[in-house]
């Protein structure tokens, strides 16, 4: 990709609420290109509001949403996000990744192509005829992450891509976010396997009930976070929000 | 009762010694409310697919005056046509007045805002769980709009099937603008309206038990062809 | 309203003239009796009443009056009023048939110049006025249809506003063409002939093969109707300065039907 | 055209003039279409969501004729509902004919399948979604259909808003059973069809123009009921 | 639960056929009461349509699925599932619940009850007039467990019912199926974290492109599982139902 990147992306005092509720409550950040972001937090923190926010599904109710290198360009159209639900169009797996690329004017004998290979980096080579709603959940969420794949986007943001899929697929579709990585491609991703976070992070944002409460280096952040919460999330112990002593897993059985 | 034996009785003997008369009636039926539908699909199903998509101001009460125009007086809507293509109306020179052609318009006028209504609820109701995946690949609101109706396929058949079916039925309209003239604008239901007022109750029966078995035959080819489309997966 | 009512099964022109207007009024403020119209084609004016969903007819064409009563669906059949059957076409007369005298033969030029001739097409009773009148022209225009002759099978109303359209001759009963010539680019080019007297006649539906009929305040409205006073009322009743029925009841109390 | 000026100036002084006859039509239209779309929706609803939920024989042909009685002729429908309410017919000494009752046992008729066959559309759509998890929660049939009822409330308000306009529109039945009689049956369509048959178009318009704001006023409060039952999350 | 047990179930030479396609293999298979049984297997492997089956929702297309202690009781009454993708009715979180136990015929003051208890257990009180299609996709899969255990089922079957969630809820999670469990309510689960399936594991089953390849004790199959295939899927080297060498995880930052 030789075109310049629309990164950095700043958040400025950025609030999204929904009837009544303040569910984002003010966050400012700056993401820069290069490291790979991984979002991390209990379920409702924001997570997923953060990723569709910053990629432009839904807008800021207060604050703004910045991308410093877009020179007026369409931001949204060098961006990609596997949802943490992805929605399958009603037609096969193949023309679900055909209808993504032909929306980037992507002239149909390089589709042909791009398809074939994105088919067979997920594994998914002999559904290419198949309903893609007739998958196995697990089939789908590969398929999602082949759609978006093939549009080689400069920012990918992925919201739990690997929640449905048996290891040796998580282990393939990590190398392969790395892969994309190190060409190039911006990773803004969340997770809940604490491991896969190790594994992927270069820095760390700490999300707690719609609040950005730490943003750090992931080597620091793992070695110890600043925020009491945050460390009490690692160690396993906070649940539904609240700090709670829970018996180390292992020991009940 | 009797009138109503009789109506079958009228009914197969319509059907059985199919007359020329009969045949030509029931093909400009045919002809009159296929076409009304098809124009009123091809303006109707983007028609409410945008009032769907697009958020602006004053969409609300779109929403309201289309559903409100599923309403819309047959008996009004010939009159109005009949007014514009009236020799005094501003179209008269097009001399389109009691043709075929005035009847398929004034029933487009009919039939979009009730195709144009129920589509409007069905890419709505898609568009919740498309939205953001759509917006996320990057389709554009034409595209997107497209997807939908290609996605939403069989069920938008059934809102051209309710067009299809105030078409068909409907005598208002195409008796003002047609003008039931024998060999020319008569169709199955100004043809039963003139039975019915001359009183002959079972011929009216007859013919209308002819214009709802047309109905069944119609809705049992869209049936195939909803199968058929429910199995069309790519495009 | 009263809580007594009648239905009277009719035909469009009468209401559409406004007759029923400017009579029921008078025949409920002296009586109390409620009127209820249903104004429809004659012959399913006729079919109403034949079902026993009328309790009096009043319609305009003799030979079906009479046979309803001869069939026993009736119990009397009375002259009540007239008018007459117009021959209206456009001013341009493209079969120069203005001022003709004879009906039919207006009718015969019109065929011989295949000028657009619009018929009612329905069976109404000036449909099949108009019918006999081609028959005494010694024509049968049915297989001209879809032609210059053209069957519109709808009411008056619409039969004559399709005409002023299509700038085709029609006949028209007078109480209609009345109510409508202003609107319309007609004008009547025959009338006067005998053959275009257009009688109406009140009949009463049988009690004795419709118990349910309201036959006493059915009778009362027919009495009415055919007394001084319903004369007077049907005289009195004008479209634009001109009478659109002239009331012709010969009966007196004596012959009132049992 | 100019008819068409006279037309909206005949249904303002209509209107301002507000005269008892007017109101007594617009409020018999009123009772007799929303009486009848009230016992339709009764009967159509879970008519149309059971047709969605149970497979059984003869289910498809059941879908092809429910969808073609959308189409079901008002004057058909006249005919056959006079033949049974005459004095001559099975209940004829009821004495509903030309009552407005009558007019909505008419209507009914020409309404239920309209809605129960757009009800089956939503219903089957939503259905594909719920089937498993309803069933997995043990929810019995009838239990099943009411949840999807009410789940399905927004777009099924359309399928009764589409059946409104059917009944509010239509002249053929209400004509034929209720007569037209001044003070008793008369609404507004057949209001409209006397006097364009009378050749007054500029009142007839006026009336229509009337009839079509009537509408709009329903539709709008369809969408205030419907914004308040989007809002309701509890049964 | 005084009421005598459904159980065992029996699958015998139960295949499903979808559009010409064999998905599942002609599994025989008894599941007795008592022991948690884990099936694990990569994606696509027919997990899902497995307790689907067991489950009644589908129908097989040849053999039978037999409930031994049934005694002409319906099963699917003593029964209850969570799913992949459970979905929400259009209602608030509370009347989900409530619209659940209804069904089970729960009088009304009881349920009230039963409803604040679920949302406690898994820290949804705060939720409880929230329409439930609003939820992010961790307190969704946590509603649906809140639905299903106001039931108190029998059998529960629950298709990878931590996926989405955070690693303290998984935990949580976790015990109450544990604890579950001890009170006798028989656990059929499938999930593709095998940490997981270690801790609560008494036997594994194993799917493979809808065939049941092993079925043992739990010790011994993580011990060394006799399937070959079933070792490549334990060391995450079965990838796309294909047995690849795959760079062990850890190595590659
Ligand atoms: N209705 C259907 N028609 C055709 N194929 C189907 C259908 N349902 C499921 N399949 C196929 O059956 C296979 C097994 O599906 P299933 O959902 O049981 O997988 P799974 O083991 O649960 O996978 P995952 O781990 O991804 O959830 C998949 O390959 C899927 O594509
Ligand atoms: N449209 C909405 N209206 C009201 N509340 C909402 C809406 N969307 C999300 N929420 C609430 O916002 C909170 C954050 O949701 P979000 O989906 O971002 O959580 P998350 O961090 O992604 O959680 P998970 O780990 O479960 O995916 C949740 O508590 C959710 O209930
Ligand atoms: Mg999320
Ligand atoms: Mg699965």
């Amino acid at each position: 990709m030789t075109t310049p990147s629309i990164l950095p992306l700043e958040l400025r005092a950025v609030s999204f609420e929904r009837d009544r509720q303040r569910l984002l409550k003010s966050l400012s950040v700056r993401i820069a290109e290069g490291p790979r972001t991984i979002i991390i937090g209990p379920n409702g923190a924001g997570k997923s509001l953060l990723l569709r926010l910053c990629h432009g599904l839904i807008a800021p109710s207060e604050g703004e949403v910045l991308w410093h290198g877009a020179q007026g360009r369409d931001p949204l159209r060098f961006q990609a996000m596997v949802m943490q639900r992805p929605v399958m169009l009603r037609r096969s797996v193949a023309a679900n990744i055909d209808f993504a690329l032909s929306l980037h004017r992507i002239p149909r004998p390089q589709r042909r192509r791009l398809i074939a290979e994105a088919l067979e980096r997920t594994g998914l080579g002999a559904f290419a005829r198949v309903p893609a709603r007739v998958l196995s959940f697990g089939e789908q969420q590969r398929l999602a992450l082949a759609r978006t794949w093939a549009l080689r986007p400069q920012v990918l943001f992925l919201d739990e891509p690997t929640a449905n899929l048996d290891p040796a697929a998580t282990h393939v579709i990590e190398d392969a976010i790395l892969a994309m990585a190190r060409e190039g491609t911006k990773i803004i991703m969340t997770t809940h396997d604490l491991g896969q976070a190790r594994r992927l992070a270069d820095e760390v944002m700490f999300l707690h009930r719609g609040r950005l409460l730490e943003h750090a280096e992931a080597a620091a952040f793992f070695a110890g976070p600043e925020n009491e919460l945050a460390r009490a999330f690692l160690r396993g112990e906070l649940l539904w929000w609240e700090r709670r002593e829970l018996t180390p897993p292992g020991t009940r059985v | 009762m009797t009138d109503i034996g009789e109506a079958f009785a009228a009914a197969f003997s319509l059907v059985y010694h199919l007359d020329r008369d009969l045949g030509e009636i029931v093909l400009l039926s045919l002809q009159v409310s296929v076409g009304a539908v098809a124009v009123a699909s091809v303006i109707g199903l983007p028609l409410g697919a945008a009032v769907a998509l697009f958020r602006f101001p004053g969409r609300g009460a779109i929403v309201v005056v289309l559903n409100a125009l599923m309403g819309l007086p047959p008996v009004v809507v010939g009159l109005v046509v009949y007014l514009v293509l009236s020799r005094a109306g501003p179209l008269g020179v097009l001399g389109l007045l009691f043709t075929p052609t005035a009847m398929v318009i004034a029933q487009v006028f009919l039939v979009t805002p009730i195709i144009a209504a129920l589509a409007r609820q069905v890419i709505e109701d898609m568009w919740s769980e498309y939205e953001e995946q759509l917006r996320s690949l990057g389709a554009t609101p034409r595209r997107a709009l497209g997807a939908l109706l290609w996605d939403g396929r069989v069920s938008l058949l059934t809102a051209v099937l309710a067009g299809f079916g105030r078409a068909i039925a409907e005598v208002g309209a195409v008796m003002i603008v047609g003008g039931n003239i024998d060999h020319v604008t008569r169709v199955m239901t100004t043809a039963i309206a003139l039975e019915v007022s001359k009183g002959d109750l079972a011929l009216a029966l007859g013919l209308g038990i002819v214009l709802v078995a047309l109905s069944i035959a119609v809705s049992a080819a869209v049936a195939l062809l909803r199968g058929t489309l429910a199995q069309a997966q790519a495009r | 309203g009263a809580d007594e009512f009648i239905t009277v099964a009719s035909t469009t022109s009468t209401q559409n003239a406004g007759l029923f207007d400017h009579l029921l009024p008078l025949f409920e403020a002296e009586t109390g009796i409620e009127v209820r119209v249903v104004a429809v084609g004659t012959g399913q004016a006729l079919r109403l009443a034949r079902n026993g969903d009328a309790d009096l007819l009043l319609v305009h064409d003799r030979p079906s009056e009479e046979a309803f009563v001869a069939e026993g669906f009736g119990s009397a059949r009375f002259d009540l009023m007239y008018n007459d059957f117009v021959l209206v076409g456009p001013s341009a007369d493209p079969a120069g048939i203005a001022g003709l005298g004879d009906a039919a033969a207006a009718l015969e030029r019109i065929a011989r110049a295949e000028a657009p001739f619009l018929s009612r097409g329905d069976d109404s009773g000036t449909h099949r006025r108009e019918r006999a009148l081609w028959q005494a022209a010694g024509n049968d225009p049915g297989a001209a249809s879809g032609t210059w002759y053209r069957e519109a099978g709808q009411g008056m109303g619409a039969t004559l506003n399709t005409a002023s359209m299509m700038e085709a001759y029609t006949l028209a009963d007078r109480g209609t063409w009345l109510s409508m010539q202003g609107r319309l680019d007609l004008g009547v080019l025959v009338e006067g002939d005998a053959g275009l007297r257009n009688q109406y006649g009140v009949t009463l539906v049988s009690a004795a093969r419709h118990p349910h009929i309201k036959a006493e305040p059915a009778q009362r409205f027919a009495e009415w109707l055919l007394s001084p006073a319903g004369q007077a009322a049907i005289d009195g009743f004008t479209i634009g300065g001109e009478r659109p029925f002239i009331p012709n009841a010969h009966w007196t109390r004596d012959e009132s039907p049992g």
